[in-house]
């Protein structure tokens, strides 16, 4: 926390803080995040969170595996990313104290329910002794809460099975912190009575420990004065709270209503793409049809069923998914459809780390198909820009008639920030004509391209007199008949790659962030913008010179690219993966792009990227 | 039924691309069924759609003057389900064979036809390779002789109606590539079934597997080795109907000489039985076709269709809720305004 | 059978890999009757291979303290089928879940059982997606509303039995998580079955999709709604074995009062029946485990395995043309003699 | 032809020939074109071929498309293509002369059956008019010869029906080109007989065709002479005729001995792979298990199993396939099991060309799985060269425990060359140990890796004491134990890639054929090097000076790799797709390599390829 600790009771005002929730599994840490989350963001913060869950459905209770935690920054300014360290670290076991220590700066806040601190969950966690009492600790300030066994009490006359009743110590964790931050509680109280509505005893259990928590706070002697972060000044307008995948059905939402066509959305469930799936699902009334197919290949084939029959076919997957769904995609390719496939990248390879963010998938998206089959790749860079960047996805599908891979990750997914709302009135018309009559003397060629975006007319089936049929043979441009000839081969290789190559021409040219022209570029894409500009701002903040630019087409580069680039001396590609991008832009561009790799399943943290730029401007 | 429909005939359902398989291939009188049938249902061909796989079988689209979508092996039942899954006002049919269906594309077709999407499948089963020029395939008998197996295969097949039944399939039945008559029919009623249809067509490869049929499906073998179903009648065959089929003391489908048992111990049809066990039963009298056979619509019963859910579920979406309103969604939940 | 083997016991078989189950998950229970009947079978520990694909089920090896292969999604039959066809000389099994076994994995599953590939499969059910934290299954009843289904899936579901016996499966049995005994005596006869044994476990998920089964495998339900069937006898259940199971005049199975038809009447169970008819149709009595539902072996067939059949054609070959001559092998066909 | 044409009787020698034999699907022309091959061969001349089939099974007879044709180059010196343009083209109907007169230069002989040349096959071609009377030829020397009714009457005391009889005639075309080049006619005769023993009226009829066909030529005054090619002086030893197909299914076959592990190879039909499937199927007496899957993740997945179980597996397929693999391959990377995937490259995207040849899977092999999943990359460069780098691929494979892409072409696969038999004594012994005991005091860790190679133990099934569990989630180095741990995840990420990188020093650094240092260097990889070779040769014997490298190691690169790019000014890398190679080698070493595309199905003429150096020289 950078401002000073004063005396007085009233609260202290702090320009930014981190707090990081942590628990078992079972413990209702994400829940207890999300809640704080929202009041923070309705309370005006700027904010952004990074939750963290186990690969395992529930690992044996009190063990390092099954812990899970959240993190959220929440500060009084613009902030970019969910913080390098937290401030506070809520501890609802050992396991949990173990698992996140070494994320914790000297000074910082552990918050620990002590009586989770018992020979049990100790050896569960691997302490032979107790770290509370050993000293071990002794470079934070412990703050020790018997939160069970108050949760307990303040739920006794409810009613409530104890079993049940302390599962609702995480909202006694919530309601100390919302003292000690001096959140608004009627939010949380409503929220409470909502969603608990039905069972009135867990309702009642929640709100006795939520409320049992911040009198606790208020009572017992714990800090000698609570916190208070206050509004940020964002751009003024409505916000709201949304993760990326949500924001991602947003977007597809919005660009099916902006062009007319309903979303055919087929999927297979796969961690951490399924957010994706069950968001889309609630929509039925958008006339949004959703398909839980038998594997990915199978949703990749209905997606493209559906794109032929004139829908807007969308299919998402992670690593793994995408892995089968490469055949169907080169089908599209050639086929010459819209489409639209999402990967949430996760650790890889094969299985990996199912719950864990990474970059590592760029390459095969680019490459991973037989043949010479080139699509379009665009990549968002925060939790809410992915709403912009599936509309650009499926406006990129429509116009130009291919399949096109939207790049996410497992942080942008579940990640979350404040969205400025933006003017559904003001998004552009992306609808695209279908074919309705005959284009080459009486007859209908289905491969009679636009001469300018090299698109082919998309003529769906129930028209009559367009009737064609096309596959993932080698067809005569033009009247897209089965043809073997050596020249048209490449003639139509090359026009794929053309089309593709083209969209150039379509998109903005890539910002480039250097107020004081520096020699050195960080180039970066996807969800590392936060940690980069946060780094980026610090230097600046030192006097330092660093330029940034960020892309979000990843294929085709904005036509500046390569101008751009050839601007620096030196030039930094942090990814979370061994430097994909760096061998994209080297191959084309033969600069000498630097790689600043991290493949861990988290982000980078600003400090991270700082120090090698620091590296690199000093060498 | 729209006029214009009546008035089609078969050559209106020609596309003006030459048909590429073998002299000789049984494709060729399937293919001429098919256009044949089309005229005389109410169909307009801008409705229709045929969807395929890869395999000889699979080139069947581009011979088709409707719409046409050459897919990749395997994977036609999706691409139906998500033409049909969007768009129920078209008439869907999927072209196969025996490698694309029950070898690569086994797990889409037996979802799809749980799942009952409304399209009509015609599976050419030639007991062999024909594209990638002769490999067993999942129907070929054990032992067969072919480049991959120079010892002789050692797989056991499928009976291709066999698994669409214990796939949950609504409407299964056979024919064969020698009577058009047959075909004809039983196209017809599998068209007319609302759901998935699945019929298996014995199809002669003259060049990899010439005759693989013929012991049921030649025309002096017919009456004796085709038992051809017909619902609500006692099952018999034989030139004087002198076989029968019954269930015998032990539970078990027998052949018997109706001589024997009477006509009444016959087994009768019934095609809309819920329970497919008896579908199931007969699929089992013949495992290979040297046997007698037999052939007509095993199964057609009522379940909702795929899309006719979806359908249903978007409706009712709508009427609870009004059409989706996007500002109110990207609104909804927690939201704040940040003064100007 | 070695003597070592005899003295293996229960910890023998269990990893020094915590269990990573949700408390109260079936898993616990099923894992439990394996590690206590593998010490009192002929095997020894380095001779098990335990495979599985991805889900809370596929967790199973790393629990083992045998031969384990986590793969990929779906895939384990293959895998498998890959491991045993390179070494008959092992035990394989194979652990599956409704999803990876039906949804993605269906086609190696259907495949590796008509090869009837020498392994025995676990495939548990719990009617749900587990890992990916709760969506419909292919064996989740119509309606069910999950994460993925807000508004009730639509999906008709497979009955797993009856794909795996339309899938020509030579060994297909059913039992469930509450009863170890049932287990332990369904998960030997699969053991001790040479070839593709198939054994649904009905398993629940205590956390998404908890009571799946309760209306059948709650132990006071079980005597009146599980049918257990036995070798050689007349199928009857019931407390006081009141009901049974007939083939009535029309050929079809169903429940009866043993008081109204007489014992004798009743379907007298035959495991090994070459037609898998019968045994398909006892598992249509029950759609979902909600009415009278058949537990135990349905089927028990000898049929040669696809790795033995392997191994003759290769002594056969050898016998043949003796062991293979490197030399002799590229040398063949024309060759000539360039003079230095 | 090179050498002049004299009027003796005797025959004339030339230096070489190219021949087309181009028909029906249904004539037979592989077949004619295949004993006029082997003929040559085991005369002792060096040759290369090229057949080239219609992608339908049977396309109506008469047609275009139904054309099929068999291309072979004889000379009595080393070659190294199967020739730019052919001196002779045999057509046996309209159509085939249609389909291939753009490839004949003028002056060519063309050889015609003029029993075909009537209206129906002339329509079926789309001939207005007759070509052999309309003068349209009178470029080429025309040679009519009523090859079916000669045949027909040559077979008629025979007792063939002549539907039959009329079968022969590519017999009779054989025979003619025996004469006309004197080719030996017994090993003809012999191997007629031993084909067709069993059916003799079919045996009867093609002998009295052949020989038909023979003494036409000796006695219709056609030609006023024959011609001869005499042997070439290759290097002594012993040799045989081999396609690539073939000649890889030996390379494993003499991997599994060197290293005494019988192979378990899975795969699915796919042109032009199942040759490799076929041939290995009739070695059964090796120990070779061979499985045809039910698709080609099940190909995958059974010899994923079949390498855990301590065999050496293998699967191969084409592009279509590879996608699919995809996810095997990555579990086959994160379990580090030795494992061979071949991909036989032919023309895409999506089913693209399906019997024709292309290198356009380079990219897609490098980067077509999910995550950092890196693999070596072996690629032949002739079709006797498939045996070879089978063998490497299964060296790798089994020395680094790594799954290994063989990655060959359609041309490869099919075309054919004399091989130099190796001396099988001569193979290096390619077999490792398993694991026969714990190697960490007492207990077995799958993951404990050899210093050197980085190598994990390869414990098999049925080894008492070393029973362990691993699989797709990201392990601990060392025990192997599933692990979720940041930087351990980073460390063998890192570990994989370093072992592949590794390989690099075990492998031969490319060899540069550069004789007087020249500034411009041709690199290429696979089936090209014929092609390039050729042009570099012709060039050189004009004086001109040109450097040609050759890589067979795709990944990881040779190590001197680097320097040698950095020595020349110019770099130019044909390849049969967009330019695959040269992204790599731009990316990896920044130099300015300049890509040759050629993307129609069909090899490179060394003409094409010498055309472009020129252009570059000059500029
Ligand atoms: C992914 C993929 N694998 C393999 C192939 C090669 N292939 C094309 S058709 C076919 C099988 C054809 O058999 P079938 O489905 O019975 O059709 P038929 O030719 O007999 O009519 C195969 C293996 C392919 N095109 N794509
Ligand atoms: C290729 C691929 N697709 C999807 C997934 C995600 N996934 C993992 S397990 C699973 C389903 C699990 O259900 P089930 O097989 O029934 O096992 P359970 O967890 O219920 O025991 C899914 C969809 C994956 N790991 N890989
Ligand atoms: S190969 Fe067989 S199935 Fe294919 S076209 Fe020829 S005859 Fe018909
Ligand atoms: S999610 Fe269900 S199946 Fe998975 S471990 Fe938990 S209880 Fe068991
Ligand atoms: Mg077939
Ligand atoms: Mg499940």
């Amino acid at each position: 926390m950078t401002a000073e600790t004063t005396s007085t009771r009233g609260p202290e005002t702090l320009d930014r803080v981190v707090i990081r929730f942590a628990g078992d599994s079972g413990d209702g840490m994400q829940l207890a995040g999300d809640r704080f989350t929202d009041v923070s963001a309705a309370f005006g913060n700027d904010l952004a969170t990074l939750p963290n869950f186990p690969a395992e459905i529930r690992a044996p209770a009190g063990t390092i595996a099954g812990v899970s935690s959240f993190q959220v920054h929440i500060s009084d300014h613009d902030i970019l990313t969910p913080g390098d360290s937290p401030n506070v670290l809520v501890a609802m076991n050992p396991a949990a104290l173990k698992a996140n220590l070494q994320d914790m700066p000297p000074g910082s806040t552990l918050l620990l329910n002590e009586d989770a601190f018992e020979q049990r969950n100790l050896d569960k966690a691997g302490y032979q002794a107790n770290p509370i009492e050993d000293g071990s600790l002794s470079a934070y300030r412990i703050v020790r809460v018997p939160m069970t066994s108050i949760t307990l009490e303040s739920t006794k006359d409810l009613g409530v099975k104890p079993r049940d009743a302390e599962r609702s110590k995480n909202f006694f964790a919530l309601g100390l912190l919302s003292w000690m931050y001096t959140r608004p509680i009627d939010p949380i109280v409503e929220w409470i009575n909502e969603r608990f509505g039905s069972k009135t005893t867990v309702r009642d259990a929640n709100l006795a420990a939520f409320k049992a928590g911040y009198h606790f706070g208020e009572t017992a002697e714990l800090f000698d004065h609570p916190w208070e972060v206050l509004p940020a000044d964002l751009p003024p307008g409505r916000y709201r709270n949304i993760t990326g995948n949500v924001a991602l059905a947003y977007g597809l939402i919005a660009a099916s209503q902006s062009s007319k066509l309903p979303i055919a959305y087929a999927s297979y469930p796969i961690t951490p793409a399924s957010d994706i799936l069950h968001e889309l699902s609630r929509h039925k009334n958008f006339g949004v049809r959703t398909l839980q197919a038998e594997d990915e290949i199978g949703a990749a084939g209905v997606a493209v069923g559906a794109a032929f029959a004139g829908h807007l076919g969308v299919t998402a997957t992670s690593g793994p998914g995408m892995d089968l769904k490469a055949e169907s995609m080169g089908l599209a390719v050639s086929l010459e459809l819209p489409l639209i496939v999402v990967d949430v990248q996760r650790g890889g390879p094969s299985t990996g780390l199912p719950t864990k963010t990474e970059q590592s998938d760029l390459l095969a998206a680019m490459y991973g198909r037989h043949g010479e089959a080139p699509m379009p790749v665009v990549a968002p860079r925060s939790p809410s820009h992915c709403f912009e960047a599936a509309f650009e996805a499926a406006r990129l599908a429509l116009k130009y008639r291919t399949p096109v891979i939207l790049l996410t990750d497992g942080y942008l997914a579940n990640g979350s920030e404040p969205w400025f709302l933006p003017d559904v009135e003001a998004l552009p018309d992306i609808g695209v004509p279908f074919a309705d009559s005959p284009n080459h003397d009486g007859d209908f060629w289905p491969y009679l391209r636009d001469p300018e975006t090299l698109a082919r007319p998309w003529a769906i089936p129930g028209t009559p007199g367009l009737m064609h049929r096309i596959g993932g043979l080698e067809k005569e441009d033009g009247t897209g008949n089965v043809n073997y000839d050596p020249e048209n081969h490449e003639h139509m290789v090359r026009i794929r790659a053309e089309k593709v190559a083209g969209i150039a021409r379509d998109i903005p040219p890539v910002e480039v962030d250097d107020p004081d022209d520096a020699d050195l570029l960080v180039l970066g894409w996807g969800s590392t913008w936060g940690s980069i500009q946060a780094a980026v701002r610090r230097l600046r903040a030192d006097g330092k010179q660093v330029a940034h630019a960020h892309l979000v087409h990843m294929n085709p580069f904005p036509s500046n690219l390569g101008e751009v680039l050839s601007g620096y001396q030196k030039i930094l590609v942090p990814e979370m993966n061994l430097g994909q991008l760096s061998r994209l832009v080297r191959a084309e561009y033969l600069v000498d792009a630097r790689t600043l790799s991290k493949v861990q399943g988290v982000p980078f943290s600003a400090t991270e990227i700082e120090a090698r730029i620091l590296e690199m401007l000093d060498a | 039924m729209p006029d214009e429909a009546v008035k089609l005939s078969r050559k209106d359902f020609q596309s003006d691309q030459e048909v590429r398989w073998c002299p000789g291939c049984g494709d060729y009188s399937i293919l001429t069924a098919v256009q044949l049938l089309l005229p005389e249902l109410d169909v307009k061909p801008e409705n229709l759609v045929f969807v395929s796989g890869i395999g000889c079988a699979a080139r069947f689209p581009y011979y088709m003057n409707v719409y046409g979508l050459h897919g990749i092996h395997g994977r036609a039942p999706a691409i139906a389900t998500g033409i049909a899954l969007s768009r129920p006002d078209l008439d869907v049919w999927v072209i196969t064979g025996d490698g694309d269906a029950l070898s690569i594309g086994g797990n889409h077709l037996i979802h799809s036809l749980r799942r009952n999407v409304n399209f009509t499948m015609l599976l050419f089963n030639n007991q062999i390779y024909g594209l990638t020029k002769g490999q067993y395939s999942p129907t070929s008998e054990v032992g067969k002789v072919t480049k991959s197996t120079p010892f002789g295969s050692i797989d056991h097949p499928f009976n291709p109606v066999s698994l669409a039944l214990g796939a949950e399939a609504t409407f299964v039945a056979r024919t064969h590539d020698m009577d058009r008559k047959h075909m004809t029919e039983t196209f017809r009623r599998a068209h007319a079934h609302r759901g998935s249809s699945f019929v298996e067509v014995y199809q002669n490869c003259n060049v990899f597997n010439d005759g693989a049929f013929a012991a049921v499906t030649a025309k002096e073998a017919r009456p004796n080795m085709l038992i051809d179903l017909k619902h609500g009648e006692p099952i018999r065959f034989g030139a004087e109907g002198q076989h029968g089929v019954v269930v015998n003391a032990r539970g078990e489908t027998e052949i018997v000489d109706v001589a024997d048992v009477g006509e009444d111990r016959l087994l009768v049809h019934d095609e809309h039985r819920d329970d497919p066990s008896l579908a199931f039963a007969l699929s089992r009298l013949a495992d290979t076709p040297t046997v007698p056979t037999p052939v007509g619509v095993f199964r057609d019963v009522e379940r909702p269709i795929y899309e006719g859910e979806v359908q249903r579920q978007l409706v009712g979406a709508q009427e609870q809720r009004g059409p989706g309103d996007l500002e109110a969604l990207i609104g909804s939940g927690a939201t704040w305004e940040v003064g100007g």
